[in-house]
Formats: C-alpha cells, structure tokens, sequence
C-alpha cells in the first residue's frame, strides 16, 4: 500500500543512491546524470513534504538550469584523459578514513536531532507560493537583493574568469586574476 | 742610572735587536751581539757584588718607575719596579750572569749551523732578562713577572724545534705545570696582601715579623701556597713531571734553563722569603719531606734512564731536592750554596753532554755509546770531573755544599733523623747512577755505528767552534773544582733564621755521621763498579738495557706521568670534547627548537590542499557537534 | 657638545662613506679611515683642553628636553670611566676599518656606514644620563652590529646574527620594564615622571623593590658582558661575524655591559647589589672557568677567542660586585686590556683567515717558519690573553683577584684557577696554529697588518708596564665606590 | 493522510549532507567536488523544507529559495574557475593548486 510515508522513504532512497553514485562515479556526464536524478528525487521529497513551490524550483532551476550549465561546461572540457587519470582508485584504504568520518558526523547529527526537542509531527498542509511570495517580498526582500547582488557577482566573476587568456594579458588590471 | 738598574737591560736590548732584525744577521754579529750583551752584564754583577762586599748596609737598591699601587683602607701600597741587591741576591746574579755568559759562548757554537740562531741567541737573551728581574725583583710581583717570564723563555726554548711534535707538547706541558704552580703562588701572594697589605719583600718579611706568631694560620698558609709555587718551578714533588720532558730542548737550554738557574727560583723564592717560613714550621717540614722524597724518587728513576740527558734531568732533580731540603732544615746558607755550586757543575755535566751529542751526531742514547773515553778524552775528562763534584767525592764543590747540608740535617728542629738517613741513602743512589752513566757513556766498547772518526775530521776544520766550544766548558771545570772554596756570607740575609737556629743547635750528633756521609759515595762507587761490571768491560756490539717491570716503572719517573693522564688530563680533555658544543647552548637553544617544532607542525597544516582543509572544517564540525551533543 | 659632534661625526661620515662607494671603489675606507683618525684625535685634543680638567665626577655636558611629555631628555655626561672607554672605543674603531680594508669587497659602502652607525650608539651608551636615551642608544647600537653580522659574516652568519639580535633584544626589554618601573616610581615619591640619572640617585628606593629593579638591569648587561648561563649567543656571533665585528664585539660592545653593570647596577642600586653580589661573583666565577675550559675544547680559532672572552669578562664582573676599589680598578684595567688583547686575536683571525680561508685548528700549524712575525705577535697576544705579567692583562686580572679576595677568598681561589685554564687555552692557540709541522706556506704580516699588530701590542705593554696612567683615573671612582 | 516524522526528514538531509562531504573530501577531481557541493547544498534544502512544513511556515521555502541563488552564484563562478583552471593545467585535479604551502 502506498502511502505518503512509504513515497517519502522511497524517493528519500533513491536520492540517497543517486547522490552516492555522484560521489563515486567515473564518467562525469554519468554523474551528471546522477546528479539530476538526486534532484529530483528530493524534489519529490518536497512536494511530499507540502512544499510544491519548492519542488518546482527544484526541478526547474536546480535540474532544469543549474545542471545544463554543468553539462555544458564538462563538455567544454574534453575529460577523456583527465578521467582516466584522475579516477579514485579502489583501495579500501582511500575510502575507510571519510566514510568513517561521515559516519560519524551522520551519527552526531542523529544524537543531535533525537535529543532536541523538535520530535514533531508533520501536519500536512501545503504552503504554496503565494505564501511564500507574501514573505519573499515582504520581510525578506533585504535578502532578495542581497540574493540579486549574489548573482549579479557571479555573472560578473564566471565572465571574467572563463574570459580567453589574451584577452586577459591585455587587460593590466587583471593580473592578480592571471595568477590563479 | 746606576748599573744595577742597567743590568737586565744590556740583554734586554740584545734581545730586541736580534728579534727585530734576526734573520738579517750574520752569525758572526749575532752571537757578538748576545754574547756582547752578556759580557755587560756579567761585568756589572762583578763590580755589583765587589761594590756589595765594601758597602756598609750589605745592600744595593735601584727604583726604577712606580709600576702600581694598591690602595687600601689601611692606606696605599706602592709597587715599584725596584731592583734589590743583597748577598743571596749577589749569588744568584752570580750564577745567572757567569754560568749564563759561558753558556752563551758554548751555545753561539753549538748553534751555529741552525737556520734560526738569531731567535735562539733572542730567546736565550730573554730569559736571562726576566731571570734576572726574578731574583732582583724588590717585591713580590716584580718577582711574579720574572717568575712566569722564565716560564715563557723555558717554553719558547724546550718547543725552539718546534715543527716536532714531540717537543711541542713538552713545552707545553712545562708550561702548563709550572703555571699550576704559578698560580699556588699568585694565590699565596693574595692572601699575603690581604693579610700584610704589603708586597714589598723587606716590608713582608718585617711585617711578618711583627704581626704573626709561630704557627700562625696566615704564615701557614701563605707559605703553603708560595712553596706550590717552588715546586712548580724548581719540579720538586708532585710537579716535577715536567722536567725529563723539557730536555727535548737544546742542550744549552737544559745546562742554562733547566740545571743551573731556572729550576733554582723555587729555590732562591723559599730563601727569600725564609722570614714567612721561619713562622711556619710545619711548612718547612713539608718542604723538607718533599724535597727528600723527590732526592730518591729522582735518584731511582736516574738509575733506569736510557738518554744521557734525561739521566742528567733526575740528577738536577734530586740535586734540587737536596736545596729544598736544607732549606726545609733551615739550613738556608748551605741550601744557596749547594745552589751555586750545583749550577756550576750541573752545567758543566749538560754542556759536555751536549758536545758528546754533538760529536755522536745527536746520539743520546747511552746503550748506543761507549768507549768514548778514547774517543773524546779531554770530553770525557771534563765529565769525570763533573760527576766528581756530583757524587761530592771530598775536595769537590759539591762535597762542601753538599756535607754541609747533610751536617745540618740530624739536628734541625724541622728536619732530623730520618731525613739525614734519606740524604744519605739520595748520596748513595747519586753516586750509583752517575757510576752507570759513566760506565755506559765512556767506557767499555763502542756501540752503535756512530762513525765518530769522520766527525772528528769535520770538527778539526771548525776549529774556532771547538774552541768555543771547549773554552766554557774548562772555565766551568775550573768552577766546580774549585767553586767549594768561595765562601759564601750570607749572614746579612739569613740573620733572623741564625737567631733562631742558635738556641736550638745543642743536640748531640753522634761523631760517625760525618764519617758515614763521606764514606756513602765511596761505597756507591765500589758497589757500582762490581754491580754494572757488565757495563763497564762489555765487549759486545749490543748491551740490553733491561725490560723488566721495576726498570720500566723506574724509567717512567715513577708512574707519575700515568697517573696525572689518567686522574687529571683526560678528564679534563673528556669533559672538555663532551662539552664541545656547550650544553648550556644546547639547552638555551631548546628553546628555539620547541618553536621551530610549532612552526613545522603549522606550516605541514598549512598545506594548500583544498580537500585538507575541507576534512580539517569536517573534524571541527565533528568536534563541535559532539561538544554540543554530548 | 663634543659628544654629540662624536656621534653627529660618525654617523655623517658613515653617511658619506657610503655615498663616496656608489661614487668611486674603495674610497668609502678612506672616508672611514680619515674619519676616526680625525675623531679620535679630536676628542683625545677636547678632552685635554676642555674647560674642565678633572673629570672625576659625572659631568654633564648636554641636557636639552626630548619627549616633553615624559620629561626625557638628551641628556650626556662623562667621568673618566666613560672617557677611558670612550677612548678605547674610538681606538678600536680605527682597527676595525683598518682589518675591514681588504675584507670587504662587497657593499662596502653600506658596510662602514653599520660600522660607524655601530659606533656612534656605543659612544652615545657610554655618555647618555638619561636612562630612557641609554636605551634609545643601547638599542641603536645593536641594529648595525646585527646587519654587520648577518650580512658580512661567516657560513652561518643569518642564524647568527638572529641569536644575537634575540638574546640581546629579550634582555634588554627585561631592563625597559626596569627603566620604566624606576621612572614610574620615580613618578609615585616626586610626583613628576623622570629618566634623569642624577634624579634616580637622589631616590630611596626599598630594598625588596630594588632588587627587582636592579635585577633587571642585570640581566640586561649579564647577557651583554656576557657571563655564563646567558653567554651562548657570543660564542656563534664572534665566529660568524667579519673581522672587524668581532674586533668590535669583544673590544668595545662586551664593554658596555660591564659599564652598565658599573654606572646603573652598582650605583643606582647599591644595597640591592651588595645583597646580590655573592650570586653575581658566584656566577663570574662559573664563566671563568667555564669560558676557560670550553675555550680548550674548541676547534675553531675564532671560536676559542670567543669563549676566552666569556672567561675573561668573568674576571671583571667578580671584581664589580666585590666592592672595593682595588678590584673595582682592576675590572676597569682588565675592560681595557681585554678590548686590545681580544681585538688583537680577533685580528689575527682574520689574517689567517684571509690567507688560508679557514678558521680550523686542524687545518692550521707550523705557521711560525714561514710567518715568525706573525708568530711573534700571537705569542705576545696568547700571552696577553692567559695573563703574562708585563702585559696590560696580567694588572687587569691581578688587580681583581686582589681586591675581589677580601670579599670572597674561596671564589678568588676557584678564579685563580681560571689562570691554569687560560694558559692551556692560550698554549693550544698558539701551538696548533703556529708550532709543529708546517701545514702552508703563508706570507708574512703586510705594513697594514703590522700597523695593527704592533699598535695593539705596544698599547698592551705600555699599559702593563705603566698602568699608572689608566689607574690614576680608575682611582677616582674607586673612591666614589 | 499520514505524516512524515521531521526526524526522518532531518536524517534524509544529514544522510545527503554527508555524502556530499565525503565526495569533497575524497574526489581529487574538481567537477566531481563541485558537483558534491551541490548534493550538500541540496541536503541543506531538504532540512529547511522539511523544517518550514513541520512548522507550516514558508520561510523553510524562502531560505531554500536564497540557497538555490546562492548554488547558481557558486556554479557560475566555479565552472568558470574551473574552465580557466583546465585552461592552464589542462588537469582538473585539484591537488595540483596546492602550491599555497605554509
């Protein structure tokens, strides 16, 4: 029988799969896809969670925008021999010391949250976007602007960094970025 | 200025000529320099100690500079550089002057083909400078300067082959030992300026006088302190290691520096200052215990030695003994006596072994001689008389200064019995030893392949070097033949100590002592002549000196020299290499390490790499969340 | 003003020195040259025809306000302690650009600069009243001496020159607390902030408050002078540095320890002092023996000169903190003739060195044949160094001992062992460098070398000889003591 | 309908969180670590939902929207970086840049 919950478990799963996959994965556009996988997986999570603004953005500038951008960069790139390098070796060895600190961190994370007390239940109510435009523009609209700053310098700083380098060497004001 | 002031002078100057320009000068003009200079000198001390005899006070004084002053609160003690002629003085300008002028002439000669003669005939000059400032110096530190600058000219001259290694470190180890000794003293001098405020010797030994008791602690000690000094210089016990060693010098230097003047300051010190010991019995017991021990301990070791010069050095040992133990008698007149006439004939023995050497081709070594009698007689008969007068077989000098030490022995308040018994049996041994070395030396069959006659024919062409060569050396025999007949007047000096002596002079002396003491070298001889008969009539190219333990132990001057290497010199050496790099240093320097090890840690930290960092954020978190958590 | 033209002169002909190198080669020496000649004649002149003859008390030449605020002035003064060392200073000066003449071929200009700069802070040390103006020169002092280390010494010069600067620097910050706590107090009992010597005599300071003070002062020139546990930086510093450094480390800036621990520790703490004097003497003591024996155990000639320093400068603080005035003249003698006797041997390093460019024992010996008066001259300086009467050092050390022994007769015996301990030093000196079999063939001493040689060595007997014309000044401060 | 417990919520986002730190940590890779930022991002979005839901308020929503700029700002940028970066090591490891030492 499917319920929310059962629903919930599942795509939380498979984000869980998709995202270690990610992490461990050779081929980049693979993990790509992964990566998209993941994302949605959680957006389902929000929409079961009653968040189906959330879940929108989600798919659409998460999956949709941010990882077209990514496809387009690795393709860029030209990985063939960067891959084949630069693959994690499938030593134990390489992998015992993070996991074990990740699951450490997941085990304090977990004291931390069952000692707290927001053992809560969910109440299923949808919060849909009108509410959450009511407050983005309302007490947030501070952190909006500082948001449109945010990607205004990240516009600015991918376009001068991804410039070609002769346009770069020509331009004297931009020798400390030549450094890098 | 008068000539007393003059005389060190005339070699002072000598000196710093041919060091200034020594390698320009013939030899010809360099040795007229030095034995010029020399000539001077031993022409003023006569007409010193002529004007001495007619004058009334017994004294000559010359003031040269005010050196310093040592303000106290019981107000300022000037320290001149002062010069001061009394009899005992008279005796050792005497002997430094006249022993040391032939001793020029003979070294002119015998140095003649070094390529560094001038700077010898300089050092030599030298000594006799600061030897002569020892034994006229008007106060203690005066006496101190000519006291170390003997030790230096005796370095400069023991290490004068300097590219040996060997002589090297004998010189070195001279100079170290008689600096310990040296240094008994400058402490001595200390304490006696703390308690006297005086250094003055008249204003010392007056102020002794009337300040301490007999017995006093301060006389005590201070006479303690000032025969360390003696010891040191005149290689009496414990210090006399240094002695044997020092012969790696040339011969003259052994005959001038180390028998007849040098070794004597501990001597002239002790009788110099015979005031402060007179108020120090046990002291003067001392001294005459050390002297006595060092009498035998050198006469045995004397008797092992295989180099003819190293035989002689014990000898000057013992011999030295002996003045240390009139002195310690009280016998003091004979003690300066023995010191003269020891000089002459010491000198006399030393530079006819030199010329041996010389003739042998620098063969010191006794079982390679023999049968030089016929080789070299007027040599030889030179060395006869030499020993002659160092048995102190009767008619000799050294018999009347040595009886009349031993004559003075059996009944000194400070001495007595047991130390006449060790005169005696130091008598017994001298005559055994010098029996062996002549019989060694100069009779039975030539050893070795020392090709003599060759040499002979080189040495008649250098005629005006044989002559110089020989002329001191009869000048010196005439000495010690008949140096016994000078009668020496030190009653002016020694008043205060004939005081004293007198109320105690009436123990009874059995009459065979004197009889005993001429006879014990005779008996020496006899016993010799069958004992080492080998020696004598051997007919063989090789004699075997024996290696037994007791003969190498003897040879060894009795171990002494083991023994300081090992509780003395390689400690200190030891503590010395593990220290090299200063622990103090080191532990100063953890400091430095402790931070250094902080900077390596960090900076390792601090190591670009991204993922690093991002695991050292995630242990932070982790760290934190566990605090918060738990 | 004539100290204040001293330094003015120093510091402007350093300045030209260093202008004239960019100009022409080689023409910067002659500046020095000229320059300390022409000072040194020119104060020995102003002293003899000053106004004022006796100089037996402080006399206070300058005082102009500084810092208004903190009422420090620029305030100088002589007395005949500061003048003999100040004489000694402007001598060694002159050596030092003389054994700098073929040693510095790199920057030279910049090198005499230092030199001087170095030595016009040495002269404002041994003049400045104001204590707040003693530190600004103590400090002045050390920023050259410390680039003259790092830049023109040895192997090691950068670590060095480090060390150096970091003891030096730690100890003198200990002595700031100290001048500031005294002006502090100063402020507290008058009411009114002062730097001023002559105030800060007139002060009664408690006992217990003193010995803080006076203990901070102390370590400040302990480490200066230097005495054993704080000595390790003079033994790299002397090694590592130029000739000339090391002439001027040992010669002159050792000095200005043993002056502050005369001028500041003893006279503006006497009780304080008198209380501490056994641990000081106890402390001397240890550095002579020690300096004498870690003196023995080097391999390094510079190195052994260095650590017979250390030995020395102990002979000088046991007669300091003996209180009486036959040592206290002594200590004076012995700064004196260690400055020459030290500079000579530092001197003679450097000849060797510029010969056979090694410091190394090992590598030296039998010297004498093909240099005998190079030989001669390290005799007679080994000789100095381990004491030989005649010589100025033998009055030095003898006047110590004298007078240090009515205080403390069991450490004078323990320090009189320090004379056996030199003479082996001074005999393993002499003997692996100059005696045995020959290593090289050197060239004799050059006129330069033999200008240098044979100043020092005449200064050394004249002294020894007639040390009346130092002790006829000593003597007037023995009596303030 | 039933509800989802915040805890369970909470746990999906350390589990994502958490391999989105190992992936940092371990890939020498930059596009992978990159990329495993964006998983931690994500993570982080999941906790401010499930907490917005749990209190049925919409400023879990508001931060998610601020952290999603903030994910595109940090892609533009670094793909960019990482463009110039393959521009000039022709690599994208990233233990190549660690030139910065202590």
């Amino acid at each position: 029988m499917i319920t929310i919950n059962t629903l919930f478990y599942l795509s939380g799963l498979l984000a869980i799969v998709a995202s270690i996959k990610v992490v461990t994965g050779k081929q980049t556009i693979h993990a790509l896809l992964y990566l998209v996988v993941s994302l949605l997986a959680v957006a389902v999570c929000f929409y079961l969670m009653g968040a189906p603004f959330a879940a929108g953005l989600e798919v659409i500038v998460y999956a949709g925008a941010i990882l077209v951008l990514f496809v387009f960069a690795v393709m860029m790139f030209g990985l063939a021999q960067d891959e084949h390098l630069h693959a994690p070796k499938h030593g134990a060895g390489q992998w015992l010391g993070p996991i074990f600190l990740s699951v450490l961190l997941l085990l304090v994370l977990i004291i931390a949250i069952s000692n707290s007390e927001i053992q809560q239940v969910l109440i299923p109510k949808v919060i849909d976007a009108k509410d959450v435009g009511i407050l983005l523009y309302g007490p947030y609209l501070l952190a909006v602007e500082i948001a449109s700053f945010l990607l205004l310098a990240g516009l600015v700083s991918g376009y001068h960094y991804a410039k070609p380098r002769q346009a770069m060497q020509s331009d004297d004001n931009f020798q400390v970025g030549d450094e890098i | 200025m008068s000539l007393l002031a003059l005389l060190p002078f005339y070699p002072l100057i000598s000196f710093l000529i041919l060091i200034s320009f020594g390698k320009k000068l013939s030899w010809q003009l360099a040795s007229t320099i030095s034995i010029g200079a020399m000539l001077l000198s031993a022409g003023s001390s006569a007409v010193l100690i002529n004007q001495l005899g007619n004058s009334e006070s017994q004294l000559i004084t010359a003031h040269l500079w005010s050196w310093f002053s040592l303000t106290t609160t019981q107000g300022s003690a000037t320290i001149n550089v002062a010069f001061y002629l009394d009899a005992l003085s008279a005796v050792m300008i005497a002997v430094v002057t006249g022993v040391g002028l032939l001793i020029h002439i003979y070294a002119a000669a015998y140095m003649k083909s070094d390529e560094n003669f001038s700077r010898f005939m300089a050092y030599m000059n030298l000594f006799i400078v600061a030897m002569l400032i020892l034994v006229l110096a008007d106060n203690l530190v005066l006496l101190y300067l000519g006291w170390e600058g003997v030790g230096l000219c005796s370095f400069l001259l023991i290490g004068f082959w300097y590219q040996e290694k060997a002589n090297v470190l004998a010189a070195r180890k001279a100079f170290i030992v008689t600096r310990i000794g040296d240094t008994s003293m400058a402490i001595g001098l200390f304490l006696l300026f703390k308690s006297l405020a005086q250094l003055t010797i008249v204003d010392v030994n007056q102020a002794a006088q009337l300040s301490w008791k007999i017995g006093d602690a301060d006389a005590y000690w201070i006479a303690l302190l000032l025969l360390g000094g003696a010891v040191g210089k005149s290689a009496q016990l414990p210090l006399q290691t240094w002695l044997p060693d020092a012969m790696a010098g040339p011969t003259p230097v052994s005959a001038l520096i180390h028998a007849a003047t040098m070794v004597t300051a501990g001597v002239y010190l002790i009788a110099r200052m015979h005031e402060v010991f007179l108020l120090a019995p046990e002291v003067m017991t001392y001294t005459a215990w050390l002297g006595a021990l060092t009498l035998l301990l050198a006469g045995v070791a004397a008797l092992a030695q295989h180099d003819i010069k190293r035989v002689l050095a014990y000898s000057t040992m013992s011999q030295i003994g002996y003045m240390m133990l009139a002195l310690g008698a009280g016998a003091w007149s004979a003690g300066v006596f023995h010191l003269m006439t020891h000089a002459f004939f010491k000198a006399l023995l030393f530079l006819t072994a030199g010329s041996v050497i010389l003739a042998l081709h620098h063969q010191q070594n006794l079982f390679k001689m023999g049968g030089l009698f016929k080789k070299l007689p007027v040599e030889s008969l030179l060395f006869i008389i030499g020993l002659y007068c160092l048995v102190a077989l009767p008619g000799s000098s050294g018999f009347f200064s040595k009886e009349a030490i031993i004559a003075e022995l059996w009944s000194s308040p400070t001495a007595g019995q047991g130390l006449w018994y060790c005169a005696i049996l130091g008598a017994l041994l001298t005559s055994i030893y010098s029996c062996r070395l002549f019989f060694l030396a100069f009779l039975g069959k030539a050893r070795g392949n020392s090709n003599l006659e060759q040499h002979q024919d080189g040495h008649q062409e250098n005629s005006s070097q044989g002559h110089l060569l020989r002329l001191p050396l009869i000048l010196l025999a005439l000495l010690s033949l008949f140096g016994g007949l000078i009668s020496l007047d030190l009653s002016s000096v020694f008043s205060s100590a004939i005081a004293t002596q007198a109320q105690t002079n009436f123990i009874n002396e059995p009459s065979w002592l004197h009889t005993v003491a001429i006879v014990t070298p005779f008996i020496g001889i006899v016993f010799s002549w069958f004992y080492f008969k080998s020696y004598r009539e051997n007919s063989c190219d090789n004699i075997k000196s024996s290696t037994g333990a007791i003969s190498t132990f003897c040879k060894s001057g009795l171990g002494f020299d083991r023994l300081y290497q090992y509780v003395l010199v390689r400690p200190y050496c030891c503590i010395a290499k593990i220290n090299r790099r200063d622990i103090i240093d080191q532990v100063l320097m953890l400091s430095a390490w402790y931070t250094k090890l902080w900077y390596e840690v960090l900076s390792a930290s601090q190591n670009g790499s991204l993922r690093w960092y991002a695991a050292v954020i995630g242990i932070g978190v982790v760290g934190l969340a566990g605090v918060v958590a738990l | 003003m004539m100290i204040t033209l001293l330094m003015v002169g120093l510091l402007l002909s350093g300045a030209l020195a260093w202008y004239v190198e960019g100009k022409k080669v080689h023409s910067a020496r002659w500046v020095a040259l000229v320059s300390t000649v022409f000072l040194l004649v020119y104060f020995v002149l102003s002293i003899i025809f000053s106004s004022q003859q006796n100089y037996s008390e402080l006399t206070v030449l300058t005082r102009v306000t500084w810092i208004d605020a903190f009422h420090i002035e620029y305030a100088l003064a002589i007395d005949y302690l500061s003048i003999v060392l100040l004489m000694l200073t402007l001598f060694l000066a002159i050596i030092c650009v003389l054994v700098s003449w073929h040693e510095i071929q790199e920057k030279a200009g910049f090198y005499y600069f230092n030199l001087l700069a170095a030595i016009a802070g040495i002269v404002g040390v041994f003049c400045a009243v104001d204590l707040f103006l003693f530190f600004f020169f103590w400090e002045v002092m050390l920023l050259p001496m410390t680039a003259l280390i790092a830049i023109w010494g040895h192997e090691h010069r950068q670590f060095a020159a480090i060390k150096f600067f970091i003891f030096t620097q730690v100890s003198s910050l200990l002595m700031l607390v100290a001048i500031i706590s005294t002006a502090y107090f100063h402020y507290q009992a008058v009411g009114q902030l002062s730097f001023y010597y002559q105030d800060w005599l007139a002060l009664d300071i408690p006992l217990e408050l003193a010995s803080y003070l006076m203990f901070g002062f102390f370590i400040a020139f302990a480490v200066k002078l230097p005495s054993v546990p704080v000595h390790s930086w003079l033994p790299d510093a002397h090694t590592q540095a130029p000739t000339a450094g090391s002439v001027l480390l040992a010669g002159v800036l050792l000095k200005t320890g043993a002056y502050g621990l005369i001028r500041f520790v003893i006279f503006l703490f006497p009780e304080a002092s008198h209380q501490f004097a056994p641990v000081a003497a106890v402390l001397a003591v240890v550095s002579i023996l020690y300096g004498a024996k870690m003196a023995f155990a080097q391999t390094d000639f510079k190195r052994l000169v260095a650590y017979s320093s250390i030995s020395h400068m102990g002979f000088v603080m046991l007669a300091v903190f003996s209180f009486n005035e036959i040592a206290y003249q002594g200590a004076i003698v012995t700064l004196i003739a260690h400055g020459l006797s030290s500079a000579a041997l530092f001197s003679l390093a450097g000849m060797i060195y510029s010969r056979i460019h090694s410091r190394d024992l090992n590598d030296m010996g039998g010297f004498f044949k093909s240099a005998p008066r190079m030989g001669g001259f390290a005799l007679a300086f080994a000789g100095a160094a381990f004491g030989l009467p005649g010589l100025a050092n033998f009055i030095g050390e003898f006047f110590s001992l004298v007078g240090a022994f009515s205080a403390f007769p069991v450490l004078v015996v323990f320090a009189a062992f320090g004379l056996i301990g030199s003479a082996i030093y001074g005999m393993v000196l002499f003997q692996t460098t100059f005696q045995g079999p020959a290593t090289a063939t050197l060239s004799d001493l050059s006129l330069r070398e033999i200008i240098i040689s044979a100043s020092l060595l005449m200064l050394l007997i004249i002294f020894g000889l007639f040390p009346n014309i130092i002790l006829q000044y000593s003597h007037y401060i023995g009596v303030v003591l | 309908m039933t509800t989802i417990a915040l805890t369970h919520v909470l746990i999906l986002a350390s589990i994502l969180f958490v391999i989105g730190f190992v992936g940092v940590i371990v890939r020498k890779n930059t596009l992978f670590m990159l990329m495993s930022l964006e998983v931690m991002l994500n993570a982080v979005g999941v906790a401010f939902i499930g907490a917005g839901s749990a209190w049925q308020q919409a400023d879990g929503q508001v931060m998610f929207i601020l952290i999603l700029t903030l994910a595109a700002a940090e892609v533009a940028v670094g793909l960019a970086l990482l463009i110039n970066m393959q521009r000039r090591y022709r690599s994208l490891d990233i233990d190549i840049l660690a030139r910065m030492r202590g």
